[in-house]
């Protein structure tokens, strides 16, 4: 066995956590932050996966290295295909020419 | 009595055979580490496959923000946030679930699953629930579409987004549900040793990857609009 | 190494003879034989695509469009892509020959996951005679890129099968490609490390990565446009405010990487080709190797320089041009390393050596009609013409196409146990070589003078070009049929491969030809880096018929 | 026996030449160096000459050398090709301006001055022409080979393309965009005139009026006037000397009133309300045709007064009063 055993102890106090977030971003939400609702937002919905992530899933005691690294490439690969399309529809305009 | 005893043969005897290594191994380990990565570079495909479709939400949702806001306010907040609740709940039983196969307990790990089971069932049916609720409030896109307020295209992209995203979730769902379904009979039968258990703990893997999905779907969804009366 | 008679080989069962009967190939979890049985099925949806190709350039012969009609023309040129891309090219030099070499080059006995290998052809299999059955009852005529608002409202043949074909044959090629990372990660044999992989080890994995990163978003697109078209609402509809071009996005962010796909294998079976037929090691392995993982990494960076004229802003119209010039580095870089491996090399013009150079030329070719439309000014006046059908032709044809006829040459002894015959072998290359560029090379000449692609009718001043192309693509199918002819002939009367008819470097030629089931006896410990030439015969003595009986 | 050469007919033909052939003359260099290199080492290290391989295993500096040197040749590429993009995408300023609807399978073209034409595009030579073009069903593109610019026409969305012809003559005026079965017949000429017979031209059929008379006409028809007043302000905005001006939304936002934004208010009203009015306008989504907007527009258009046409800044002067547009 070279499986790291999590106690249970420590699932249950991730589990709180999460829905400590739950419900801290549901409260947020009703207030008008302008720009910022949706950051806070998705900043506690990041908080929240990185938590699943390290504890639930177990990387946190993950000893192979490649999973770290596909567990990161995903990531990366979202933030191209998010950055590269943006780059394009936040641009447009720019020129003040239809279509340019 | 008999028919329990040649059960138990059974189960013995494919714990025999799983537990036998496939030949392409040299060990146990070698096995389940494979196993694991195989599982994880399967999710990075999952998440590439909901970005196709966040990509739309983030382009959509630049472009027409005050529709999306209005959208959203139609969303039944209440029901998000316990589905949440619930699937982050349900998480936390498969995690146990997997804590127990790797302590071989066989009981526990069946009776952790089936709770994980049966809040994944409350999650489907909690959505089903909003989903006839917007039906009967015409915000289901299409020809009885209706919409009172200024911007009734945009607000129906809203909805598109919100069903396609919510529907291959809720599929997701469904298939997981189905993953573990199988994982209760097998370790009910006594499959799974603390040697060998990489489906409990793929299957585990699966389920973690649909609700950080949900994780993120339920504030770009829910928690745009600011006032959920 | 004794090449012996044939009644004296029974030493081992080879995986051909290990078992017998239908049922032990449909069920078999061999890495080795779900290589074969894909060789069978993406040969077959080879002629299929072929066929079309036919019927399209028999239309192009004549300005007027009178063989065909337009909408026959439109589905012709559409599943020609589709089955040509899909059913046969990404699956080609992977799934075949990466799915017999993989194992084999690393020293393992089989894939990781054996059943989900089986699992993916059979996927395939249903993905193809989904699209078949699209074919049958009245093709597609989207274009091969199923741009929306065309392909959900506009076309009336059967787009939903045909997207979800495309759909359920991503998935086939996501479990290969999952395996096969993880066979690479795990099941290497003792002192194979990274260093020591060899080059068509590196191209596979990369291809791997790509395809799992990207196939999830054509899988996406296809599914959006197919339930736009079930529902008639949906993503893209500009009635909703939906945009045209956040498809082409979703569609290009795979389908300019999926052009990866189908050059990188090939890259990888070229530098095989190139070391053993020069009997040296590969010049700069770490540059290759290194390339080779630019070229997957950078391939996501630029997918937009497929919409320049689309109407994307112009600011990055302008970054994604500057990032196309820089995934044309690596490439530079391989072209001039394989050219720098001949360099103090001992040649021998065998026939995958043919089809290597081949290779180089014509893929450097297309590389640099590539660096034309990468430049933003030229890409305006030449996209969606011919020039651009003639640039990816000479890369996915001329490049992956080459590459595999190459490889199927070069790995044919080990797979089947038996030589090709030499001399028709050389003919054939000849023949495809020549066939090729005359086929491709007006097309160039034709997009710059002003021939749209997808016309079915076309102006008579571009008629002599289109001539000579299609005698060009008669030519060239000869040289295809020439190959299954005589591979054919020397499964019987071929002479006896033994284990490494070439001398050539790599655990899978340690091995008896056609190798055993498990691969290995015992698990090789690999000791020196790949390609070490100096360790083996100088000379290469192809087997000869003769030459067996003789010993 | 065959062209190898399209007629340059624009300004920028000559451009693109250039470029072309530079990049030829590059391309082709580097790759016959390459296969000479081939052919040469085929012969000198032949087996039956070098029978023994030297183990040649690399050299770092020859491969950063081949490496950077392309690098820097693409860059030169790059940067050219990224001038005459830029150029193809700034229009000058008192460019001739021509409307282009494109559908399944035919240009339907509309000049300011009246004119209409399908499948004609008449223009005068040495004037810079600007085409605003928009598809009514699914995506074209508008490609003048002997100009060498090409533009994709979008549904829902206004392109631009412009060019400036300098060689009188007829030339092929293709769809480039595959658009379903007889893509390959949306084909139509652009004929290039003297300036003083394209006057003459245009003035010819002129009895419908101009392109912005249209567009008033149609104004009236569908009612609009009762709202959009131009004595003072009604149930909806003043339209006198908005176009192209920063317009203040009720969200506090602003945009720029151009083409996209009049196409946006009349199909989808409530999108983007002005700050002070009531979202009460109807939708004339699938009332008005891409012909109609356009002539809307034009009428727009032609209400701003010319020297406030091109607003100076991107940055709109706060208006003082927010209760209405800050356009009296």
């Amino acid at each position: 066995m070279t499986e790291t055993v999590v106690p249970r102890k420590t699932y249950v106090a991730v589990w709180a956590v999460l829905m400590c977030l739950t419900a801290l971003t549901g409260a947020v939400s009703f207030i008008n932050l302008g720009e910022w609702s949706t950051v806070v937002a998705i900043a506690i919905a990041c908080g929240k996966a990185t938590l699943v992530i390290a504890f639930f899933m177990h990387l946190r005691y993950e000893k192979q290295r490649i999973i770290w690294v596909w567990a990161t490439v995903s990531a990366v690969w979202l933030t191209i295909l998010f950055l590269l399309t943006m780059n394009d529809y936040l641009t447009r305009g720019f020129l003040r020419v239809p279509g340019k | 009595m008999s028919e329990s005893s040649q059960a138990s043969a059974w189960s013995v005897r494919e714990a025999l055979d799983r537990d036998s290594l496939h030949e392409q191994y040299a060990e146990h380990d070698q096995q389940r580490e494979s196993a694991k990565l195989g599982m994880w570079v399967f999710l990075a495909t999952e998440v590439m496959f909901f970005g196709g479709m966040i990509t739309g939400y983030i382009a959509y949702r630049d472009a027409y923000p005050a529709a999306f806001r209005a959208g959203s306010v139609h969303m039944l907040f209440m029901a998000g946030t316990l589905n949440t609740a619930i699937l982050i709940s349900a998480s936390l039983f498969v995690a146990l679930a997997v804590h127990a196969a790797q302590l071989g307990e066989r009981k526990t790990l069946v009776w952790f699953l089936s709770i994980a089971m049966f809040l994944g069932v409350c999650f489907l049916s909690i959505k089903g629930y909003e989903y006839y609720e917007h039906w009967v409030d015409h915000k289901v896109p299409g020809p009885s579409f209706q919409w009172d307020g200024p911007d009734p295209r945009h607000a129906e992209m809203f909805f598109v987004l919100y069903f396609f995203l919510t529907g291959f979730h809720a599929l997701h769902m469904v298939i997981g549900v189905s993953i573990l379904a199988f994982i209760v009979y097998f370790a009910a039968r006594g499959r799974y040793t603390p040697e060998y258990h990489n489906p409990v703990e793929n299957a585990a893997l699966y389920w973690h990857f649909v609700d950080i999905v949900w994780i993120f779907l339920y504030p770009m969804l829910y928690l745009i609009g600011h006032k959920h009366v | 190494m004794a090449t012996t008679g044939q009644l004296e080989v029974t030493g081992y069962d080879d995986f051909i003879n290990a078992k017998s009967g239908i049922k032990s190939w449909l069920f078999t979890t061999d890495h080795k034989r779900i290589a074969l049985l894909y060789l069978t099925s993406i040969t077959f949806m080879f002629f299929i695509g072929a066929l079309f190709a036919l019927i399209i350039r028999l239309e192009l012969l004549t300005p007027k469009g009178d063989l065909v009609q337009a909408d026959t023309y439109n589905k012709m040129f559409t599943m020609h892509g589709l089955v040509m891309i899909f059913f046969f090219l990404i699956p080609s030099i992977p799934a075949v020959l990466g799915n017999f070499l993989i194992p084999l080059m690393i020293g393992a006995k089989d894939v990781a996951f054996p059943k989900l290998n089986l699992l993916s052809w059979y996927i395939y299999d249903v993905g193809a005679i989904m699209f078949i059955y699209t074919i049958l009852t009245g093709g597609l005529d989207t274009g091969w890129t199923f741009y929306t608002p065309l392909s959900t409202s506009f076309v009336t043949s059967s787009v939903v099968v045909g997207a979800l074909a495309i759909f359920v044959v991503g998935f086939s090629s996501i479990l290969t490609s999952l395996n096969f990372i993880v066979t690479v990660h795990r099941l290497r044999a003792p002192g194979m490390t990274w260093g020591r992989l060899p080059l068509f080890v590196w191209a596979s994995y990369a291809t791997a990565v790509i395809i799992v990163l990207g196939t999830p978003l054509i899988a996406i697109s296809m599914a959006l446009v197919a339930l736009e078209r079930i529902f008639g609402i949906g993503f893209f509809d500009p009635l909703l405010g939906g945009d045209p071009l956040l498809f082409q996005h979703l569609f290009w962010f795979y389908s300019h990487p999926a052009v990866y796909v189908m050059i990188l294998p090939g890259m990888g079976v070229i530098s095989e080709i190139m070391t053993c037929f020069s009997r040296k090691r590969v010049f700069g392995y770490k540059s290759m190797a290194l390339a080779i993982l630019g070229i997957a990494v950078f391939g996501f960076l630029v997918w937009a320089h497929h919409m320049f004229v689309a109407g994307i802003s112009v600011y990055s119209a302008l970054v994604f041009s500057f990032l196309s010039y820089l995934v044309a580095v690596p490439s530079a870089i391989k072209v001039f390393n394989w050219t720098a491996t001949m360099y103090r090399g001992s040649v021998y013009l065998l026939t995958p050596m043919l089809y290597a150079l081949a290779f180089i030329g014509l893929f450097t070719i297309g590389g640099m009609t590539g660096l034309f439309l990468a430049s933003l000014g030229i890409d305006v006046h030449v996209t969606d013409t011919y020039f651009v059908v003639a640039h990816f032709h000479y890369i996915m044809v001329g490049g992956m196409v080459t590459a595999f006829m190459g490889g199927m040459h070069f790995w044919w002894p080990k797979i089947s146990g038996r030589m090709y015959p030499e001399g028709w072998g050389k003919v054939a290359a000849a023949i495809m070589f020549i066939g090729f560029n005359l086929t491709f090379f007006p097309q160039f000449i034709l997009g710059y003078v002003g021939m749209n692609r997808r016309y079915w009718e076309y102006a008579s001043q571009f008629q002599v070009l289109n001539v000579l192309s299609t005698a060009g693509a008669s030519v060239l199918g000869i040289g295809y049929l020439l190959p299954l002819g005589y591979f054919a002939w020397s499964l019987r009367y071929g002479a006896r491969a033994g284990n490494n008819p070439w001398n050539a470097a790599g655990l899978e030629w340690t091995v008896p030809s056609p190798p055993a089931t498990h691969n290995f006896d015992v698990t090789p410990v690999v000791t020196s880096e790949a390609y070490d030439y100096d360790q083996l015969p100088k000379d290469i003595v192809v087997p000869r018929e003769a030459s067996v009986v003789g010993e | 026996m065959f062209p190898l050469w399209p007629t340059a007919a624009s300004t920028i033909s000559g451009e693109v030449d250039a470029l072309y052939l530079f990049l030829i003359s590059v391309t082709s260099a580097v790759t016959l160096a390459v296969l000479c290199l081939i052919v040469v080492f085929i012969f000198r290290y032949r087996h039956s000459k070098h029978p023994v391989a030297d183990q040649v295993s690399g050299s770092v500096p020859l491969e950063i050398t081949w490496s950077l040197v392309p690098l820097g040749i693409f860059m030169i590429f790059f940067v050219w090709g990224a001038t005459i993009y830029v150029a193809e995408a700034t229009p000058p300023k008192d460019s001739l301006q021509i409307y282009v609807v494109a559908k399944q399978w035919m240009w339907k073209i509309e000049h300011e001055e009246g004119q209409r034409e399908i499948n004609t595009l008449h223009v005068p030579m040495n004037r810079d022409v600007r085409l605003t073009m928009i598809s009514q069903d699914v995506i074209h593109s508008f490609w003048v080979p002997e100009f060498r610019v090409k533009a994709d026409v979008l549904p829902g969305r206004y392109t631009t393309l412009w060019f400036r012809a300098n060689r009188p003559g007829k030339y092929n005026l293709f769809c480039s965009e595959y658009c379903g079965t007889m893509h390959s017949g949306m084909i139509g000429k652009v004929v290039v005139m003297d300036p003083v017979k394209f006057q003459a031209w245009l003035t010819g059929g002129g009895e419908m009026g101009s392109f912005a008379a249209t567009g008033q006409k149609l104004f009236q028809e569908l009612g609009c006037t009762s709202c959009h007043r131009f004595d003072t302000q009604g149930r909806g905005p003043n339209l006198v000397g908005v176009y192209g001006k920063p317009v203040l939304l009720d969200d506090g936002s602003t945009v720029i009133a151009d083409d996209a934004y009049v196409r946006e208010s009349i199909l989808n009203p409530g999108a983007q309300i002005v700050a002070g009015f009531k979202p009460i306008m109807p939708s004339f989504q699938g009332i008005v045709t891409e012909d109609q907007l356009l002539s809307l527009i034009a009428y727009v258009k032609s209400l701003a007064t010319p020297e406030e046409q091109e607003p100076v800044s991107n940055r709109p002067p706060v208006p003082k009063t927010a209760g209405g547009t800050e356009v009296q």
